[in-house]
């Protein structure tokens, strides 16, 4: 295992030490066991919060996105694994400002399960708590069952529409209108190079030969579509872009978004690789690209890999994407 | 068997599920993220801490109550969560006291119930139920004395059909039918479960 | 070679041709080949330019730190090899506002030789250069041979002092200085997990048995001080931060600002149990832990391993880091 | 020997020179940074693309400044840089015309003079000085016909010197005495370049 590591059992506190350490002008623990974590000012009064969270291992999510124009507070689980109900309890509570709250965060039954209670257990406490869950990996179910897609990179993009909203003093039902618009028009695709090594476990969470890859991998290393012979980087950028927009339904004249997002391992040059074809593809296409983002979004440990995202923009969108966020991990990056 | 008992049993299960961990985390990663091991692993270390809190008179319903409580927090992921959550209403339902064969199965019943209810799942879904409903018709209906055995027997022939065809729920249904040939790994961790109770 | 990439061959012209396609606002080409890139916006009249260079596979290095308040210019190598001369030429021809060009980069024989012969072409055609290496891995040579030594992850301090200096208006001698005095307060130290593959060669760099770390290691593998067994990441951090400390001669009541590094594939979490360390140390030494960042700041292509910069802070310096500064790659991040 | 004849002979090295990539790479990285099998293959690929272009009537002294520019320019590492730029001091100083002993043992001591002047090296610093000075000395005073021969065994020499020392020049310096039984890559490369003139 070449990882920088104390003790697997404490990799996940020790992590969130660090971080609050170094940030602590910025994030605050919401909870005794620090798993529970919010934007130092939070709450903030009269706005809706914002709370995600998930398993670990895929910084900057979830923790990155809890800062100004994004998410409010996060609960933070094991690495692959969910937070407790009590923990995205916790961080509901600080996230209350009084105008409700706004769970949003990626598709996984653990979490779905934890969340659920949390919320019902806010609700018992008299928070108005609302729903929605990020399904943007069109590999993962087809488009007539886009609600059991798992959640991936495209969370990035939920976070800045849904604290966009938020911070212009939207209502909770608009602001989680806001977001499902968004997962309406949003998809993603990964591949993978490498597996990743969960601390506890110490061995690979799956095997790939070398000069193997597996296209429509999930951020924990799920299975794909298929697997097969490494591809050069734009017949991948191709397959990937051809999916999604597909998928989206995507024709000329069309405005998009893309996020070349990096799973962990793959260097930031072959990351510009893919962005490079990707950009070839809309002028080819006639679509418009009005903004890439390139860098890791949400990584899966040092799982080598990258996914592309895709947006389709309308002014709805756009705006709530050109509003200020700032976070100690992705402010500038979104 | 009263609740000193039972959390005697309970703790050497959970001793010997220590050494689980490899296989459900390579099953759960054929399809899923594999972090099965570690919930199981940890999840019973945690319960094993938990159990030696209890007091030597206290209730078997007590004891499973705590025992689920101890499992569900340790690593919450999809599994723990249903099966804690799952016991937790089993045990209030059923009210444990003496642990027959009749209880158990009542109070299986109720955990199953749950799971399906809390997992929108069923029979054939290729989760923990595939193992767990089968193996508690069978002990139902098994000779005295033979409700475990029989119990680990029928959870073992539904895990074998669960290999046989592609998970519609959690997880490894992302993997449609990439995931046919793997036995489900939540089903097997339950007979792992059984095979250590003997 | 689990790699995104089309042709080896040209695998460093289709990462500028990406970056150049995603950051048309903020960067253009400054010669025909796209190996000399500066800020849009260049020259910057009246302010002294800032161009520093070197060879590829280091994101954000060196590309990355083209921007307001950092370097107006940069030449791009192959991977691991320097620009040549004509490159470092072309973009110090677009980077000169008229008040001269400052050369920052690390020191290696191939960046010296080409950015040397580039100053004497540059003040042949009538502008003032000046040269400041950056020279800060405290492993690759003693105390008393400092300027022998490599320089790693402090080239972004040295690119924000400098940067920040121009911005101000400094002259030529001045933003020299300014570069000068930080590096005499400045040390870096790398370790290694595991090696990078060049595209164009195919095989690791270096091999590192399973469970082992090269400590000193420099960021194009480079051999360190010393192999061993994978340490605790505490060790390690301490290891790494008690070797600089020792080289600044770092004592109770300083304060510094220190870099966490991450070489590539190593994910941020582990970057954090690193940090979260070395804040525990200062704490214990009375060190006043000014700021911590932690990220990528300079990489080793797909490298597992990490790097710790120290910066001892004076009032220039932190007045000078505390500048603003932004690029299309590190702007939140310095 | 004229201009054609050298473009050939120097084309046919530089096609051997092909199969060195992977050596010098290994011998680069043991102590930097492996990169020089790039500088060497894609120099002596430029190198034969740049004399494809050169005139029949080409002088020897035009072959050796065409050659050094493409070498220069394909991969400008320090060894690319080092030996592009003596090789064109060289060329300037000496004049080539007929390629004799004599005239190309001087052009040899004009290309050692600058780079260890640009290189601030010499002898003993374990770098290609190291085996490009004794090969011009062994060339100097070998028996007519046999310089060639005597120049590569002279490098060949020169560089098991290099592996016993630590460098004092370069990237290889860093390493230290951790470079001690590792010879020098650089050294090697000129050496494989004389065995490929044969
Ligand atoms: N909806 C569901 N209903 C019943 N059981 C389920 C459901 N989803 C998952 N499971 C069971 O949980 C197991 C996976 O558990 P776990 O690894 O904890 O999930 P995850 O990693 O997705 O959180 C599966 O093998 C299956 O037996
Ligand atoms: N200062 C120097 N003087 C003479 N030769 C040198 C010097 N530095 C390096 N070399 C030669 O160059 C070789 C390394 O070349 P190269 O791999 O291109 O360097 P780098 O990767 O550091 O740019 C060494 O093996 C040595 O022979
Ligand atoms: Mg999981
Ligand atoms: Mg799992
Ligand atoms: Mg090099
Ligand atoms: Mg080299």
């Amino acid at each position: 295992m070449k990882k920088f590591i104390n003790d697997p059992d404490s990799f996940v506190d020790e992590v969130i030490e660090g971080i609050l350490a170094v940030h602590s002008d910025a994030l605050r623990a919401a909870s005794d066991d620090s798993r529970a974590i919010v934007r130092a000012d939070a709450p903030i009064a009269n706005q809706v919060g914002i709370v995600t969270g998930g398993g670990s291992g895929h910084l900057p999510v979830f923790l990155g996105y809890v800062g100004q124009g994004l998410c409010t507070g996060v609960a933070i689980g094991n690495v692959f694994s969910s937070p407790s109900s009590d923990q995205v309890l916790a961080a509901t509570r600080e996230s209350n400002g009084g105008a409700g709250v706004l769970f949003v965060y990626g598709n996984y039954g653990g979490d779905v399960l934890n969340f659920d209670d949390a919320a019902e257990l806010a609700e018992e406490e008299g928070i108005t708590v609302r729903t929605v869950l990020v399904a943007d990996d069109v590999t993962s179910a087809p488009a007539d069952r886009r609600d059991d897609r798992r959640g991936v990179a495209g969370l990035a993009f939920a976070y800045k529409v849904a604290g966009a909203a938020a911070a212009q003093g939207a209502t909770l039902d608009e602001v989680a209108e806001a977001v499902e618009h968004l997962n309406a028009n949003m998809g993603s695709m990964g591949v993978g190079l490498s597996p990743t090594i969960l601390p506890a476990a110490g061995e690979p969470t799956f095997t790939l030969d070398e000069g193997e890859m597996e296209i429509g991998i999930g951020i924990h290393g799920e299975r794909g579509v298929r697997r097969g012979p490494l591809d050069p980087a734009d017949s991948i950028a191709d397959e990937l872009f051809a999916t999604i927009s597909d998928d989206l339904g995507l024709s000329s004249g069309d405005s998009i978004a893309v996020l070349v997002n990096g799973l962990g391992a793959t260097p930031l040059e072959e990351l510009y690789i893919l962005a490079r074809r990707v950009s070839q593809r809309c002028n080819a296409g006639g679509i418009i690209l009005e903004r890439t983002y390139v860098g890791e979004y949400a990584t899966s440990l040092e799982m080598a890999g990258a996914s592309l995202t895709v947006v389709r923009l309308d002014d709805r969108i756009r705006h709530l994407l050109a509003q200020p966020a700032s976070s100690p991990f992705v402010g500038a990056m979104l | 068997m009263n609740g000193a008992q039972l959390g005697a049993l309970l703790d050497t299960a959970c001793e010997r599920l220590a050494s689980t961990g490899d296989e459900l985390r390579e099953l759960d990663a054929e399809v899923g993220d594999g972090d099965l091991g570690i919930t199981v692993t940890k999840g019973a270390a945690a319960v094993r801490t938990r159990l030696a809190t209890l007091d030597a008179d206290v209730l078997p319903n007590d004891v499973v109550l705590a025992a689920a409580d101890a499992f569900g927090t340790a690593n919450p992921s999809t599994f723990a969560s249903l099966v804690s959550s799952g016991v937790k209403a089993g045990a209030k339902a059923t009210e444990l006291t003496d642990m027959s064969t009749a209880e158990v199965v009542a109070f299986g019943r109720a955990v199953a119930e749950t799971i399906a209810r809390r997992g929108k799942s069923a029979v054939g879904d290729k989760t923990i139920l595939d193992a767990l409903v089968p193996s508690l018709d069978a002990a139902e209906f098994s000779a005295d004395g033979g409700a475990l055995e029989a119990a680990t027997a029928a959870a073992a022939a539904g895990i074998e059909e669960t290999a046989a065809v592609a998970a519609k729920k959690g997880r490894a249904a992302w993997a449609g039918d990439r995931g046919i040939g793997v036995p489900d790994a939540g089903a097997t961790a339950y007979l792992r479960f059984l095979e250590a109770l003997r």
